[in-house]
């Protein structure tokens, strides 16, 4: 009863907290003069049309890294959290059917999310959308039981090299250019075209392979490791 | 000059490769883990050094190639680099620790702790706040996961409790950081300013910042903390109790100058709510490590506060406090978890194992020590600064809370303390010697904050080498601690007499020079009876020399931190020496409990003194300070608690009689006088800078009472030696009275007391020490007839005896002289009523001593009992010869001590040859002398001229109701000797004070066990708690 | 005024979300609580870098270059919630893998079984 | 129209969360959270964040689905074990 | 003056001041025996009983401490005595007073009592020391009226110096602190009681036919010390209090009258009134004479008093 009450508490106190905000909001018409900076360097500096995807991969780049690593961590963790048994291994009887489609499909899957993270700095999605992408792909393939070994030091390969191609390249920015994880290593290219905008694709890519193995590496945990 | 992003870089490099270096084997990845680990730390104190002490600019770092604020720059000053480089520092200590661990583990944890300490470093430097986010969660999720790293239920439930808690906190910190770009347009903190946020601009700053403080576990929103604290593994709480605090309470001050000074007081406030009641539940606690999470949430609370109350004060002065104050609990707390982790016991009641591992035992008391800001410990130089500020800025409410919890600190980490030196540990399991991995960070760390603080002390306060040598003396005597006990105490001996002669030259002031005689000629004397030790005794000379040294550097200390350092030092040895005590333990705690709270009136009663203009030593320049009157109350309460004043003294009779029996002499006859020597410092202060309000006439009061409470005590104790520590209180009593007077003769007497006391109470506790030597026991009523076996001893107690109760013609009659003389000119008659009420009484304990010991029928198992070994005998009859030589002369002692009188006060007395006279009377000790031999003579030779022949008759042969005695137990006349006056006495008689002083500590336990509560141990109960918190504290900060 | 609704929608999502983390006392529960909390936290953030009428910054037909900064809604936000989703994947992540393993230990979801340690 | 399409939209998703929350069926409660996730999405799609939209469809209502479901079936398994 | 005439002079007081004693106990056992309805012994037998004490041939001794225990009796009623200055104005009877004043003279009363104690406690009788704890005990509670009065007399003539004091009560009766302090001498003398240990505080020695108090184990010549003590120390009280509070005496007869006066006044008490418990009489002092001692400073201190 008392724990009620005090939960009624917390919540009104929360509205509280809150209320001031929501009266007080007013929906903005202009941007602010940092972001104002973004969209023009983006644009002109960068030469990336996906702004969204400039402040990602370069201005906001090292909060990318950490985000990165964040699930890196997160994988890690699950990891040692779990103890993976092979018991544990979530069965589905899949059908014949869903074997050799899902074959097919995986492969589609994964085409489609290599385009979603090359094409990150054209449209929207990128590294994080593209890796899910892929990693959905090896979740079907976990689901349906696929022959197709999943070799899990191939997957720590993969995210592992990734990641320090990742951190390669920052460093070479600043070896190259003034600073971690410039772009520009890369030359800018021409605006609009795959192979511009410096480095960014090429981190994307790195970052949607590290996400999509990252991510297939929880899932292979959570579902029961090999 | 490497760039500190490389320790990002290269930390994610090889966390990122760690896994497939594992594939080559473990010893290559836990190479390549302790490398990035040692390396972050070289890199930082390479910029540390750079930063520090060659004063390069604060370094930029910024990313993708814009600067700041489109992209995230990070910053290394000063600040960041210390912070990071102890961090890092206690990150690799941490790793050496979990060596066994992470060899035998999965490589995940290495990977986890690696980029654990990656999110350190990055959170520390990092200017912007989203990017703050971002590594507080790399943070968070590592250390989460490294929570499992001992996997049962209890951490795993922790852990998850954990999880909830930091989850909610960081979405919240996630809203503030948003909120702040809405309002502010910007994540970077060097391109906000306070006065973009107002209005509802402020609930951004308020989420932003009250997440990250419930980060740093507030009360009561940290009960999630605690059980992380209980059941994770030691090496892994270490790194979340300093490196994750550390990291995030750097954090929390990166944003403190945007917040406005309502949230700031707010935060300051609850940062101090946190410490009191994290100790105060402390007391309750039974756990090694959760009492330990309740200490470093206290620690992190006091912190916190002092970030916010040092707001505007000196910057260097700001950075010794925060500074101090961060390292200690970095050192100590790290060091303290890792030995609970060596230990394993839980319950800290079974600590007692630690003692078969000294080199353990000697760390964890260093790190107990340094914990509770002892000096020379760093903690100690930030508290007295801290208490200096609030005094300043006139924060009584927060010093106040401050020092009563620093106390019950001090409580739960001292009773641990002793626990592991006394508790008996024979049932349990013997402690498995722990591999070099464990001990190695321990014992780095214990050395680091011994030779950290000494750093800190000499490059702040440029430190005289005199006032270190308490501390020098007891690294020396360890050095040679494997000497023979004897051998160690002529060399203590002549330390003490080369002390003496070192400090002789400096003691310019008569009054030095008087107390000089009392510190250390005294002790010197007393050193004596130590050497009749038989066994090794480590570390026994180490802590008598740190005492005896302390006593003298009281005399020429010539600032207010000089005069409390060497008061400190003098607590913490003279507690480690009655600790030595065989059942010292509660003893030892009670007298340390009541010394540091008597030693924190002093600082604070310091800290309201004004600056000194002299350099003269305290106790001479004192005279030219106006001392507030608030300095005068809480000083005099602080001196009046070492010297055992009524009300405050019930540390006084158990920490006298557990006490080694060759210690107590030093407690009584010495320790106390510091006391008295303080409340002197207090008198000439008063003499030339009278307050409005007569402090003296009521400390006069309480000395009067504590004479007579103390005889009365005296008279109903059983135990010789605690009948001596009540008349110890008693004379002190005496001589507090007699110096309340503040008159010339008031300060005669009350010297005359103090040097006659000191002589005679060290014989009469070297005597008793000489016979608990032979009879082992203190029991008085086990002894008797003695006088037979022990007659070089029985004539000092009976000499000394005579001195104290005053009878003519011995010594003692000149100070019942002086001081009701001077009681009466004074015109304080009642009080002078009450002195002779107790000088009454105190022929009752006076009797029961000697009776009961010497007297009476001799107990069959002491029929063939020896005298008590030279080495006890030699330093009474020093004694005694003194007393007799001041009993001939009184002129001897009078004529100095009026000197010193004279100094302060126009003389009231006059020296006529050998006779003293007063206003109201005179006395001649020399002629008192003549005529008592021979009144004694003449009785004397007629007897011997009259009586026939001496029949001396068996034991028993005694006229006895026609029946003859069987056995001295019955025939004896000792147990509850004056049952008939305590009777009579009614409800007086009652240990009221004792009853007082149990309940104050029954209800801080209760208070205690009932906050705790709130501590349920349900996840969802802890989260509630945090959800209340954010909002009590909104209401709070708007409320405003 | 759409960001103001999606304001208040946010906020109520983290409410709800908060409010299930008080009072569920399964464990998933909670998670789920804290998964929907999550959600809201990101609809808030969203809105607060919405643009009157602007559109997504990202250069394409419906975007001229020259007058991007005019037309275009704050991609930091936008930034900031990507990087927050994943993070909070994350959490969740790992929060699910306690459970599993407390699960493991104690065979119970009630969070209440799970106060061994208190005072 | 848009405000429209957003309070109702904003309806439904209060309404799945307390559906959620006080399912019985925690597979229903997970189900539901992923709808929460998948209507956000299209919330961020009329903000104009396509990115964050994206990515909320895929991680929010579609990988963490997923984890939880393999939780859950942990979690029944171990169950049904004793 | 010098100093062997001193000592001459002092050994004549001395041994008047002995034999004055003696007489006044002798006369106090015929009173007691007369109120009791006995005979009594005659006048003279304390007298007879030193001598009988004295002759024994064989002293029973419990060791040093025990053959001392008399010696430092006597010797501390010979101190007490000596410092007293007896007859104002009298080179006689000044005794040793030049060498201390008041408070040594109040001290060495402890002196002897100590000695005893001590001799005494090595008899190895468990009487003795019971004697000695209900004796001391005792002595601390009626010091406390006694010190009282005494401080209130040196408030009164603002000396502790004992010829003073009698100067300043010189001229004319009403100048006695009898009459100028009368409740400092009310709490004085019910100290007086206390101090001669005669009913109702006599449960110190608990007389039956013999005291089987401290000096238990007393005989022969011990014994014998003990007695003159008896004598001498009586008459060193009573000539304190004389001092203090009656006016003093310039001669001799004067003297005599006036102890005699203070000594039957706590004979007839101590006739009249049955023996206390040792806790009602530590109690008693402690209540009306202590009260009656503060009464005596407060008005002497703060309202002037009337000297």
């Amino acid at each position: 009863m008392i724990k009620n009450v005090a939960v009624l508490i917390a919540v009104i106190g929360l509205v509280a907290i809150f209320l001031p905000i929501i009266s007080g909001f007013q929906e903005r018409d202009e941007l602010n003069e940092l972001a104002a900076q973004y969209v023009e360097g983006s644009i002109n500096e960068l030469r990336v049309p996906n702004v969204v995807t400039s402040v990602i991969v370069t201005y906001r780049g090292l909060d990318t890294l950490g985000e990165v690593t964040v699930l890196f961590l997160a994988t890690v963790g699950v990891g040692l959290i779990l103890k993976g048994k092979k018991e544990d291994r979530i069965k589905i009887s899949a059908s014949e059917l869903l074997e050799t489609t899902s074959s097919v499909l995986v492969a589609m899957i994964m085409v489609l999310g290599i385009y979603i993270f090359t094409h990150g700095h054209l449209t929207p999605g990128g590294g994080f959308q593209g890796g899910v992408v892929i990693a959905s792909g090896f979740l079907l393939l976990l689901l349906s039981n696929v022959s197709l070994k999943m070799n899990h030091s191939i997957m720590h390969f993969v995210e592992s090299l990734s990641g320090v191609a990742y951190v390669a390249i920052g460093v070479a920015g600043i070896v190259l250019t003034v600073g971690f994880l410039n772009p520009e290593v890369l030359p800018l290219g021409k605006f609009g075209n795959l192979l511009s905008a410096g480095a960014v694709p090429v981190i994307y890519s790195l970052i949607g392979i590290k996400v999509g193995s990252e991510l297939t590496s929880i899932l292979v945990t959570m579902g029961g490791e090999k | 000059m490497v760039s500190p992003i490389y320790i990002l870089i290269l930390s994610l490099s090889v966390g990122f490769l760690l896994s497939i270096f594992d594939r080559a084997g473990r010893k290559f990845s836990l190479t390549a883990f302790y490398s990035v680990l040692t390396f972050n730390v070289a890199l930082m104190g390479d910029w540390l050094y750079r930063l520090a002490v060659l004063h390069v600019p604060t370094f930029v770092i910024n990313t993708a190639g814009f600067n700041a604020p489109v992209s995230i720059n990070l910053e290394l000053g000063v600040a960041e680099a210390l912070v990071l480089f102890l961090a890092n520092l206690t990150g690799l200590m941490a790793a050496v620790y979990l060596f066994d661990k992470f060899r035998e583990g999965k490589v995940s944890s290495l990977i986890l702790y690696l980029l654990l300490v990656m999110g350190v470093n990055g959170l520390v430097m990092t200017q912007d706040i989203f990017n703050m986010f971002v590594f507080l969660e790399i943070l968070s999720i590592s250390t989460f996961a490294l929570t499992t790293l001992k996997k049962n239920l209890k951490t795993l439930s922790a852990g998850f409790k954990y999880m909830i808690a930091g989850g909610v906190a960081s979405t919240f910190f996630l809203l503030g950081v948003v909120f702040v770009y809405y309002f502010a347009g910007t994540l970077n903190l060097g391109f906000m300013t306070a006065d973009q946020f107002s209005g509802i601009g402020l609930i951004a700053l308020f989420l932003l910042s009250v997440s990250l403080f419930i980060e740093l576990k507030p009360f009561p929103a940290n009960g999630w903390a605690l059980d992380v604290y209980q059941s994770v593994d030691s090496g892994i709480v270490s790194v979340i109790a300093v490196v994750n605090s550390a990291a995030i309470g750097f954090a929390f001050y990166k944003i403190m100058p945007l917040l406005p000074s309502s949230f700031l007081t707010a935060f300051g406030m609850a940062g101090i709510v946190t410490f009191f009641f994290s100790n105060m539940m402390g007391l309750k606690q039974e756990n090694a490590k959760r009492l330990l999470g309740y200490s470093s949430i206290g620690q992190m609370g006091l912190l916190l506060a002092s970030l916010v109350f040092t707001i505007g004060i000196e910057p260097a002065v700001r950075y010794l406090i925060i500074g101090g104050l961060f390292l200690n609990h970095l050192l100590s707390k790290a060091g303290l978890f890792w030995i609970a982790g060596i230990v394993k016991e839980e319950k800290i009641r079974n600590w007692g194992v630690l003692r078969n591992n000294k080199p353990l035992l000697v760390l964890f008391g260093l790190f107990i020590f340094a914990l509770s800001g002892l000096p020379p410990f760093a903690g100690f130089w930030a508290k007295w600064e801290f208490v200096k500020v609030l005094v300043d800025s006139k924060m009584f409410f927060v010093l106040g809370t401050v020092l009563v919890g620093s106390l019950f600190e001090l409580i739960f980490l001292f009773r641990w303390f002793t626990m592991a030196v006394k508790e008996n540990a024979d049932e349990l399991e013997p402690m498995a010697s722990p591999g070099f991995s464990r001990i190695f960070p321990v014992s780095f760390f214990g050395i680091l904050a011994a030779v950290v603080s000494f750093g800190a002390m000499r490059c702040f306060y440029g430190s005289n080498w005199l006032q270190v040598l308490p501390v020098i003396a007891v690294l020396f005597i360890t050095l040679i601690d494997s000497l023979p006990s004897k051998v160690k105490g002529f060399i203590s001996l002549a330390a003490v007499a080369g002390y003496g002669y070192y400090l002789y030259p400096l003691l310019t002031g008569n009054i030095q020079l008087f107390f000089g005689v009392i510190f250390i000629a005294g002790s010197a004397v007393n050193l004596i009876s130590t050497l009749n030790r038989k066994n090794q005794s480590k570390g026994f000379y180490g802590f008598l020399l740190m005492m005896i040294f302390s006593f003298g550097n009281l005399l020429i200390a010539s600032t207010y931190l000089e005069f409390f350092l060497s008061w400190e030092f003098m607590t913490l040895s003279s507690f480690l020496l009655i600790l030595r005590g065989q059942n010292a333990q509660r003893a030892s705690l009670m007298y340390m409990i009541f010394s540091t709270a008597g030693a924190y009136l002093i600082m604070v009663g310091f800290s309201f003194a004004p600056a000194l203009s002299s350099t003269a030593a305290l106790i001479l320049s004192i005279q030219d300070v106006n001392l507030p009157l608030i300095s005068f109350i809480v000083l005099a309460i602080g001196f009046m608690i070492k010297s055992g004043s009524v009300g405050v003294h019930i540390w006084l009779p158990e920490a006298h009689a557990e006490a080694e029996s060759d210690v107590s002499p030093f407690i009584s006859a010495i320790l106390l006088k510091a006391g008295v020597f303080g409340l002197l410092l207090l008198g000439i202060a008063y003499v030339s800078n009278a307050p409005s309000f007569d402090v003296f006439y009521w400390v006069g009061w309480i000395g009067v009472i504590t004479a007579i409470a103390g005889a009365f005590m005296a008279s109903f104790q059983e135990d010789a030696k605690k009948l001596l520590a009540y008349s110890s209180m008693s004379q002190v009593g005496y001589i507090v009275a007699a110096l309340a007077m503040i008159t010339h003769l008031g300060w005669v007497s009350a010297l005359y007391l103090a040097f006659n006391h000191m002589m005679f109470k060290s014989a009469l506790f070297i005597a008793v020490a000489g016979i608990y030597y032979r009879t082992r026991t203190r029991k008085m009523y086990e002894m008797g007839g003695l006088i037979s076996r022990m007659p070089w001893t029985y004539m000092t107690v009976l000499m000394s005896i005579i001195a104290v109760s005053g009878v003519p013609p011995l010594s003692g009659f000149g100070a019942k002289w002086l001081i009701y003389t001077a009681f009466i000119t004074k015109g304080w008659y009642l009080q002078a009523g009450v002195l002779f009420f107790a000088s009454g009484v105190s022929f009752l304990y006076l009797y029961r001593l000697i009776h009961t010991i010497f007297l009476g029928q001799l107990k069959y198992e002491h029929q063939e009992i020896k005298e008590a070994p030279a080495w006890f005998i030699i330093p009474q009859y020093i004694f005694l010869a003194g007393i007799m030589a001041i009993s001939m002369f009184p002129n001897l002692i009078i004529k100095p001590l009026n000197a010193i009188a004279m100094h302060y006060f126009d003389s009231s007395i006059q020296i006529d040859g050998l006779t003293v006279m007063s206003e109201l009377g005179y006395w001649n000790g020399n002629l008192v002398m003549y005529v008592t031999m021979a009144v004694f003579a003449i009785p004397f030779i007629m007897l011997l001229l009259l009586k026939g022949k001496t029949q001396k008759v068996k034991q028993f042969n005694i006229v006895y109701a026609a029946e003859r005695p069987e056995s001295p137990q019955t025939t004896h006349v000792a147990h509850n000797m004056y049952a008939h006056l305590r009777k009579s006495l009614g409800s007086l008689s009652l240990p009221r004070v004792q009853e007082f002083w149990n309940s104050v500590a029954e209800w801080s336990h209760t208070l205690g066990a009932f906050f705790r509560r709130v501590y349920t141990g349900n996840g969802q109960t802890y989260l509630l708690h945090i959800i209340l918190y954010i909002v009590v504290m909104y209401a709070v900060m708007g409320g405003q | 005024m759409i960001s103001l609704y999606t304001l208040i929608l946010g906020i109520a999502l983290l409410l709800i979300g908060i409010y299930a983390m008080l009072t569920r006392k399964n464990l998933m529960k909670i998670v789920i609580g804290f998964s929907i909390a999550d959600t809201g936290t990101h609809i808030i953030i969203v809105s607060l870098g919405y643009l009157r009428g602007k559109t997504a910054p990202v250069i394409d037909a419906a975007v001229s270059v020259s007058n991007a900064v005019r037309e275009v809604v704050d991609p930091v936000p936008s930034a900031l919630v990507l990087t927050a989703i994943v993070i909070g994947l994350a959490v969740t992540a790992v929060m699910l893998s306690f459970i599993v393993e407390m699960y493991k230990k104690n065979k119970s979801l009630s969070i209440d079984d799970y106060q061994e340690l208190k005072w | 129209m848009i405000p429209i399409i957003i309070i109702g939209l904003g309806i439904i998703m209060i309404a799945a969360a307390f559906a959620a929350i006080y399912f019985k069926s925690l597979l229903a409660s997970i189900i539901t959270a992923g709808v929460i996730s998948l209507l956000a999405s299209v919330i961020y799609l009329i903000l104009g964040s396509p990115d964050v939209a994206m990515t909320e469809a895929s991680i929010g209502s579609g990988l963490t689905t997923v984890i939880f479901l393999f939780a859950l079936h942990r979690v029944r398994k171990g169950n049904s074990d004793d | 003056m010098s100093i062997w005439l001193k000592v001459l002079y002092a050994a004549i007081s001395v041994s008047v001041a002995t034999v004055y004693g003696l007489t006044l106990g002798g006369i106090v056992r015929k009173i007691y025996a007369r109120v009791h309805g006995r005979f009594g012994p005659p006048v003279w037998q304390p007298f007879l009983d030193i001598i009988q004490t004295h002759s024994r041939r064989v002293a029973v001794s419990h060791g040093n401490m025990f053959l001392l225990g008399p010696v430092f009796r006597l010797a501390g009623g010979l101190g007490t005595y000596l410092f007293i200055p007896v007859i104002f104005g009298s080179a006689l009877f000044s005794n040793f007073s030049m060498a201390g004043d008041l408070l040594l003279v109040m001290y060495f009363v402890f002196f002897g009592q100590l000695g005893m104690a001590l001799g005494a406690g090595q008899g190895g009788h468990p009487y003795s020391p019971l004697g000695i704890a209900r004796g001391l005990a005792q002595m601390s509670t009626f010091e406390v009226p006694f010190s009282l009065a005494v401080i209130s007399v040196a408030i009164q003539y603002n000396s502790l110096n004992i010829t003073s004091i009698v100067a300043a009560q010189q001229g004319s009766f009403l100048n006695w602190t009898l009459f100028t302090n009368p409740l400092a001498v009310v709490a004085a003398m019910i100290s007086l009681l206390g101090m001669n240990m005669h009913s109702p505080f006599s449960i110190v020695l608990a007389p039956q036919e013999i005291p089987i108090g401290p000096p238990i184990e007393m005989n022969s010549s011990f014994l014998g010390i003990l007695q003159t003590n008896r004598g001498l120390f009586a008459a060193a009280k009573l000539v304190l209090f004389m001092n203090l509070f009656f006016g003093g005496a310039t001669n001799l007869l004067e003297m005599v009258a006036k102890t005699f006066f203070i000594y039957m006044f706590s004979v007839f008490v101590g006739a009249a009134y049955p023996r206390f418990r040792p806790e009602q009489s530590f109690r008693f002092f402690l209540k009306w004479p202590t009260i009656a001692g503060i009464l005596s400073i407060i008005f002497i201190a703060y309202f002037g008093g009337t000297s």
